[in-house]
């Protein structure tokens, strides 16, 4: 079983701290949605863990192995994939190109069955996607380019995956969708996911774990249960 | 008549394959960094010094001499990258455009003191036979300047279009920080680009020697040209490019030939059709149309 | 309103002071080098001013030419103050041309496309000896007869004129609507901008100011060949002088042009001969690399520093609270 | 005394860098070379001479500030150098307020001449265009057969000028001018003008370029196998060596060649050769004679005194690598003009790789190959 | 007040037409909801709307104004005003700045919303925190967003398109922005709302217009709309409660 975690200090933007101190933990096959208002910081934190804010100190840990030192670009390769907010692909690529790129960037040696079995994946998550095989990836539509992105993440058969507000623009069918399909993806390949997400009615149904953020700092933390039973901060940061 | 139109159009072939082969590494290294790299131009001039030194003191054969240029431009193309590049890229456009120009301006005083102005001419027999065909002459080294630029540009299509870097040099130009979540080394892939651009210019260098001198100012004019060639053809695109190479070349060779005055003519008007292709497509004859 | 006003007549003053200073002065060799020093600037700013709307221009020599030549082949025919008058009207003309065919290009493709338009007109002089004197050139009349003081106070003059019209073009009419043209033309439209409209008149008028550059320049010694202005260093020289200076301002392509010319002059004194253009190429580097912002930028963070309350740390009061 | 070991100061601003800086590296090799004899003799009446090297890049604005700095800054005792007609342009008008000694190594446009030609301190060394043009068409003349001339030129001021005036003293002569056509200097292509010409085929091939341009058209000829009848250039700075055996039977009409037969030369060449490490060009010359007519005029007056010096240039002959020249006044109304066509040579290049005057006769060493084939 | 009428409005790309032979009313005096799955073609009706893609062939009518192949600027004059899904502004502008660039262009006599008088207004109208001198490369992604309103809101608009204005806002900003769109109509505004998120739909609209490829799917008011059973399968979902 994977083991995910990760501990930060002093994330934020050049003399803007907007995370002062936050440490997650998840294991394979398990959920954490990072919830809070906006400007909370969710972004940022999850920005943090990739190397893409500046940080003041990073200690990253998959499966006991230190990736504290690891260049952002080497995470993909042991198992981390981020899926950044705002629906980003490259735009200048085919549908077909993202996914097959960004599989070649992480599988150096992989044989065509492994590739068509994630490619398969992908599409039964997505089916539009195997219809716009040629279109180029930036006249897609909002939604469409959001699936995409999940999709490439996927394609590197990631250990831990880290979503930022993945139904964001997605319609409601696919948000039940999509949703399922994560828990799909961790029960059945082991996966941690670690996500931000507005959408907390429909993330407690796959999430196990609960971070919620305010002004940078971690205002509650634990389980789903522990956390729908908390009235006073339910209603106070999730409305329900 | 007829031969004489023959003969203008293969000689204004050959001058498009040198054109190209200058232009080969530039649409790699463009259509991958976006920079205009204005120091291309003078990469180009030290591969055809160095070709020229190693036959002249050497009697290296200019064959070899293509691939010690590429050889020594590469490694040349990745310390400046290293040195500099690397950290400009980061940086907006015009201070790509300005940082190159820096460069440029850098190697050719240093060449210009090293080696001084005059224009030297390598004086190696031609590498291949001459073609004599009913009244229409090629020079041997006209053939082996066609060859070479072909073989160019075809190893850049290759790299772009059959290799996995070439999609990852994609990626990372379009979205640098996304490529790098992918798991792609976007400051690896740059260099790479770039090294191979430099060791094409290195090669090519080598061809200006067997048809052009060799002089530290050579590299300023090819380099136009050869920008020119890649926004006729649509950035990044490397047919294309070989294709506005050949517009350009007989454009400007016809006109020459054919037209009084067309000595003078002939360059402006190669430019005015590169302006008019613009108009008329704005991302040159094969780029991809803006996209949002 | 009355107070920026102010600030911007006292800038102006302390633009043109140093140039009065070394008129009092009388220093013959720095007023040569003040007077071309103030005609880059003059260019540059006229550079940045189109820059100002994402058009990144590598063709200003055609405008300096253009200018410099109309002005001097009409003044016979106009008289001096209508003949510069058409002169850079004529500029304005080609610019709106141009400016109307490159209108749909984007980065590189309209770089590029401008270093063509610069080559195609000087070939244009070249062929048209009848018109244009072609290579053998011509003989404009000289500025203020030849006397460099005057000749001084005169680019002076001018330089105060196009700092004036680079303000305009950053005043709050044109700034933020040039901005948002530069990085979203499509939300300009959307925000009521007609975007064609003022890239063209962003042309027109850095071609104007271009124009008035070249002007200033065809008519210091009286003599002139297409070589001399329709080429590539006019065309590098406005995009070198704006960056190291800071671009998006009025005081950085001055404030660069002035820098670039005594790096040159330091390294001329230091290393002399050939090896100065070395040094010079090597200090732009270092330049772009240590000042990624040019001297404007690093004249921001040295405000900063100066001005405690600063923007990131209301940010952050507030994030706190 | 302290007075008397004060250096001379000489001003020499010369574009060093930029597109013209090949021949005035070599000019400015001539002056230092000259001004080094002088001081290794003792100097001028016991001054030594200083050189105050000043690159303009080719560029006026660049030439204007450093004639100011020259004059007013450094206020040094004459001016040596300039070449390069626009920037020397500059260059004269900003030495006018001055009035320096000034000797002029470089530049041949006309336009120069009728400007500043009648100033009294201003001494010109380098032909004028039509100098140059009329030696060449003098040179056309004296080979028997040759009718008709095919002109090719780089389409700057150089070429222009300098295709006008030979299309003009051609048909004085009764040649007839079958070809005039442009090239852009620096063009890596001639097939299309020597295509031409071969259609044509003129008795010669006249090509006005710089030393790059000279090269390639004979090189391009030769793989082409384009053979015209007698290819002529102009000297812009090449040597024999660069052309190997494309250059045999060219023709390049020059100022002045290692191999003109001028009492004494030979000896001054092996020794400025010697110092130089290489091979002597013409335009080295230029500087050194520029140079040398000054100090002697100097040496003549016994001391520093301009009028005697003004008076003295424009009145001594000088013994110089050119041979016995004078400044004498010229057509275009220039008062102090030292080469002219009539010290201008011809030399052909020898398929053994070697080359020989072949006009004009006295200083003439061979005969012409004619036509080359 | 005024409404759009589309006219059998087509626009393509390539093969896929993104709007096909498209008819509808946008009531006026309405806040409207334009749903529709992904890739329905609802960004491409805003884009057909304001300008941006003229339609080939049909008829967009502002009221009974003709804007069809307008410049999106003219339309923006006309009275039309839209946001953008992703608000893309120059980094270097200001708040103030960016809302002053439609106040200065967008020609209109029409008075701003909320009683309004300056760009500041507008900003702090919008719920905008931060004062109007900070830098837009500095704002967080929900006050872009209302940034984008304030923006669309300065060309003094008589029809404002939001397109997925609310997308990724936490419950408390959502509620905000609601009472903002509410209080826009109010003042006299006719508004269409690009949303997934159907609680904010079935809030605030009282119109719903439903695309799917390009087509008109149903429309009607919200209750209604959202318990049809072709909308359910095409967009909704099986599991789907408001
Ligand atoms: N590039 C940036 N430069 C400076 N400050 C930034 C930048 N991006 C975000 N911030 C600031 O950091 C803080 C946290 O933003 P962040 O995007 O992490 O919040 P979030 O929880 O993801 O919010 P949302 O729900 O809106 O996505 C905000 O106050 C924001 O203004
Ligand atoms: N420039 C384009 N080139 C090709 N196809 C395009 C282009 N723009 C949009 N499309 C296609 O048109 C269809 C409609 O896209 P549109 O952006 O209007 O969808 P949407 O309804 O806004 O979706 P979403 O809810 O995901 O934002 C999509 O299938 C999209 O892929
Ligand atoms: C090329 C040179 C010999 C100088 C040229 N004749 C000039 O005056 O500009
Ligand atoms: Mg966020
Ligand atoms: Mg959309």
């Amino acid at each position: 079983m994977n083991r995910f975690e990760a501990s930060l200090e002093r994330a934020g933007y050049g003399e803007l701290v907007v995370i002062p101190q936050l440490a997650i933990q998840v294991s394979g096959g398990e959920m954490l949605v990072l919830l809070g208002p906006n400007g909370a910081g969710k972004t940022t934190a999850l920005k943090a863990l990739v190397g893409d804010v500046d940080v003041g100190r990073r200690a990253l840990r998959l499966d006991g192995a230190d990736l504290s030192g690891t260049p952002g670009w080497r995470l993909a390769h042991a198992g981390i994939a981020f899926v950044p907010d705002g629906a980003r692909c490259f735009g200048t690529a085919t549908v077909h190109e993202n996914l097959r790129g960004a599989f070649e960037a992480t599988h150096r040696h992989a044989d065509a069955a492994s590739r068509r079995r994630l490619f398969d994946r992908a599409f039964d998550l997505f089916p539009i996607l195997r219809q716009r095989l040629d279109q180029l990836a930036g006249s897609m539509s909002g939604g469409q380019r959001q699936m995409l992105a999940i999709a490439r993440a996927l394609m590197i058969q990631p250990k831990v995956l880290i979503l930022d507000e993945p139904t964001a623009g997605l319609a409601p069918k696919l948000v039940e969708e999509l949703f399922e399909a994560l828990g799909r993806i961790k029960t059945t390949s082991g996966c941690a996911i670690v996500m931000a997400e507005q959408n907390f009615a429909a993330a407690v149904s796959v999430a196990d774990h609960c971070l919620v953020l305010d002004e940078g700092r971690p205002a509650l933390a634990g389980t789903v249960e522990q956390v729908r039973s908390n009235e006073k901060l339910r209603v106070a940061y999730l409305g329900l | 008549m007829t031969t004489a139109v023959i003969q203008a159009v293969l000689l204004a072939l050959s001058m498009a394959a040198l054109y190209a082969a200058v232009a080969a590494g530039l649409t790699l290294t463009v259509g991958v960094t976006r920079i205009i790299n204005f120091a291309h131009g003078e990469f180009v001039m030290l591969g055809a010094f160095l070709t020229y030194w190693l036959y002249t003191r050497f009697g290296l054969s200019p064959w070899f001499g293509m691939a010690a240029s590429g050889v020594a431009l590469a490694i040349l193309s990745a310390a400046v990258y290293r040195g500099f590049l690397a950290r400009v890229l980061k940086q907006d456009e015009h201070n790509q455009l300005l940082a190159t120009l820096g460069l440029s301006i850098l190697i050719l005083n240093l060449a210009i003191i090293a080696w001084s102005p005059d224009p030297r001419v390598m004086q190696a027999p031609p590498l291949l036979p001459t073609l004599n065909l009913g009244g229409v002459t090629v020079p041997g080294n006209n053939i082996a300047v066609a060859l070479v630029g072909l073989i160019l540009f075809v190893a850049m299509y290759a790299i772009r279009n059959y290799t996995r870097y070439g999609t990852q040099m994609r990626f990372a130009s379009d979205d640098p920080t996304l490529a790098a979540h992918a798991g792609i080394n976007v400051d690896r892939v740059f260099e790479l680009s770039f090294v191979i651009g430099g060791a094409a210019a290195g090669v090519s260098g080598g061809l200006v020697a067997l048809v052009l001198y060799v002089q530290p100012t050579i590299g300023v004019d090819l380099v136009i040209r050869a920008f020119a060639i890649i926004a006729l053809g649509g950035l990044g695109n490397i047919p294309g490019a070989l294709i506005g190479s050949a517009i350009l070349a007989l454009t400007e060779g016809l006109t020459s030939t054919f037209v009084p005055q067309g000595g003078s003519w002939g360059f402006g008007i190669a430019f005015v059709i590169l302006l008019l292709v613009l108009v008329v497509r704005p991302s040159g004859l094969f780029g991809k149309q803006a996209h949002p | 309103m009355n107070r920026s006003l102010l600030t911007r007549l006292g800038l102006y003053a302390a633009i043109a002071a140093p140039s009065m200073l070394l008129v009092a002065t009388d220093q013959p060799f720095l007023i040569q080098v003040a007077i071309g020093t103030l005609i880059s600037a003059i260019l540059a700013l006229a550079w940045d001013i189109l820059s100002r709307t994402g058009q990144v221009s590598l063709g200003h020599a055609a405008f300096f030419g253009i200018g410099g030549y109309g002005s001097a082949l009409l003044t016979p025919v106009l008289g001096p103050v209508l003949g510069w008058a058409a002169g850079i009207l004529l500029c304005g003309l080609v610019a709106v041309l141009l400016g109307a065919v490159t209108l749909r290009l984007r980065r590189l493709y309209f770089t590029i496309a401008t270093l063509s338009f610069s080559l195609s007109i000087q070939v244009l002089i070249l062929v048209t000896p009848g018109l244009t004197g072609g290579s053998t050139g011509i003989m404009p009349p000289v500025i203020a007869g030849g006397s460099p003081p005057l000749q001084l106070l005169f680019v002076t003059g001018c330089l105060v004129v196009a700092a004036g019209v680079s303000d305009v073009f950053l005043g709050r009419r044109f700034r933020p609507a040039f901005f948002m043209i530069r990085n979203n033309p499509e939300l300009a439209a959307a925000s009521g901008v007609p975007v064609t409209r003022l890239k063209i008149l962003a042309f027109a008028v850095s071609g104007m100011v271009a124009g008035l550059a070249g002007s200033c320049y065809c008519g210091l010694y009286g003599y002139v060949i297409p070589d001399d202005v329709f080429t590539t260093n006019w065309n590098v020289l406005p995009l070198a002088v704006t960056v190291l200076g800071g671009m998006d301002t009025t005081l950085g392509p001055i404030v660069g042009a002035v820098v670039l010319r005594l790096l040159e002059e330091l390294a001329r004194q230091a290393v002399g001969g050939v090896g100065y253009q070395v040094v010079y190429g090597a200090v732009i580097i270092l330049f772009i690399v240590g000042l990624p912002e040019g001297l404007a930028g690093l004249g921001r963070v040295v405000l900063r520093r100066f001005r405690p309350p600063g923007e990131g740390t209301r940010i952050k009061a507030r994030l706190a609270s | 005394a302290a007075q008397q070991q004060q250096p001379i100061k000489i001003g020499v601003p010369l574009p060093l860098t930029g597109p013209l800086a090949g021949g005035g590296n070599q000019i400015l090799w001539g002056i230092q070379y000259a001004a080094d004899e002088v001081n290794e003799a003792g100097g001028l009446f016991g001054r030594k001479i200083e050189l105050i090297v000043e690159d303009t890049k080719g560029e006026p604005n660049t030439s204007a500030g450093v004639a100011a700095k020259l004059t007013a800054q450094d206020k040094v005792d004459a001016v040596v150098g300039g070449f390069g007609s626009t920037a020397d342009f500059a260059l004269l008008s900003a030495l006018q307020r001055s009035e320096p000694i000034f000797v002029h190594p470089g530049s041949s446009s006309v336009r120069l001449e009728e400007t500043f030609g009648k100033n009294d301190w201003y001494y010109h060394v380098y032909i004028w265009d039509y100098h140059r043009q009329k030696a060449a068409v003098n040179f056309f003349k004296s080979i028997p057969g040759v009718k008709t001339l095919a002109i090719a030129f780089e389409d700057k001021l150089y070429g222009t000028d300098g295709a006008k005036f030979t299309e003009q003293y051609a048909k004085e002569a009764g040649l007839d001018v079958v070809m005039k056509e442009p090239f852009r200097a620096g063009t890596p292509d001639f097939s299309p003008i020597l295509n031409r010409a071969k259609g044509l085929n003129p008795d010669v091939l006249f090509v006005i370029g710089y030393s790059g341009d000279n090269i390639q058209v004979a090189r391009q000829a030769a793989q082409l196998g384009i053979k015209p009848k007698l290819l002529v250039t102009q000297g812009a700075g090449e040597k024999r060596s660069d052309f190997g055996p494309a250059g045999d039977n060219v023709v390049v009409i020059d100022l002045w060649s290692a191999k003109q037969t001028t009492p004494g030369l030979a000896e001054w060449v092996k020794k400025a050769e010697a110092k130089r490490g290489a091979e002597v060009v013409s335009s080295a010359v230029q500087g050194y004679v520029a140079m040398q007519t000054l100090t002697d005029a100097a040496k003549a007056a016994g001391s520093w005194d301009r009028t005697k010096i003004l008076a003295n240039l424009g009145s001594m002959t000088f013994d110089t690598p050119y041979g016995k020249v004078a400044y004498t006044p010229s057509e275009m109304g220039g008062k102090h003009q030292l080469i002219t066509e009539k010290s201008m040579i011809a030399v052909q290049y020898k398929p053994d790789g070697g080359q020989e005057v072949v006009w004009p006769a006295e200083k003439a060493a061979a005969k012409i190959t004619y036509p080359a084939q | 007040m005024t409404g759009v009428r589309v006219r059998g409005c087509t626009v393509a790309f390539g093969g896929l037409r993104a709007i096909d032979d498209l008819t509808l009313d946008i009531p006026a005096n309405a806040v409207t909801a334009l749903i529709g799955p992904n890739g329905s073609g609802k960004s491409t009706f805003v884009n057909m709307v304001s300008g941006q893609i003229p339609p080939r062939g049909g008829q967009v009518l502002l009221d009974t104004d003709a804007v069809t192949g307008l410049r999106p600027d003219r339309i923006v004059h006309k009275g039309l005003a839209r946001t953008y899904q992703v608000p893309r502004v120059p980094k270097e502008l200001t708040i103030d700045e960016v809302i002053s660039v439609p106040l200065l262009y967008a020609r209109s006599d029409r008075p701003l919303p909320g009683g309004a008088r300056s760009a500041a207004d507008l900003a702090r109208y919008c719920g905008l925190r931060p004062e109007v001198t900070t830098r837009c490369g500095r704002l967080s992604v929900s006050d872009l967003r209302r940034l984008e309103i304030a923006r669309a809101l300065a060309c003094r608009p008589r029809v404002l398109l939001l397109d997925e204005s609310m997308a990724g806002l936490s419950l408390e900003d959502t509620d905000q922005v609601i009472g903002l769109v509410r209080d826009i109509h109010a003042s006299g505004v006719t508004v269409v709302v690009i949303e997934h998120v159907m609680r904010i739909i079935a809030r605030l609209c009282s119109h719903a217009i439903v695309l799917n490829q390009g087509r008109l799917l149903a429309e009607g008011p919200p209750p209604q709309v959202l318990t049809m059973a072709s909308v359910r399968e095409a967009y909704l979902g099986k599991g789907f409660t408001l």
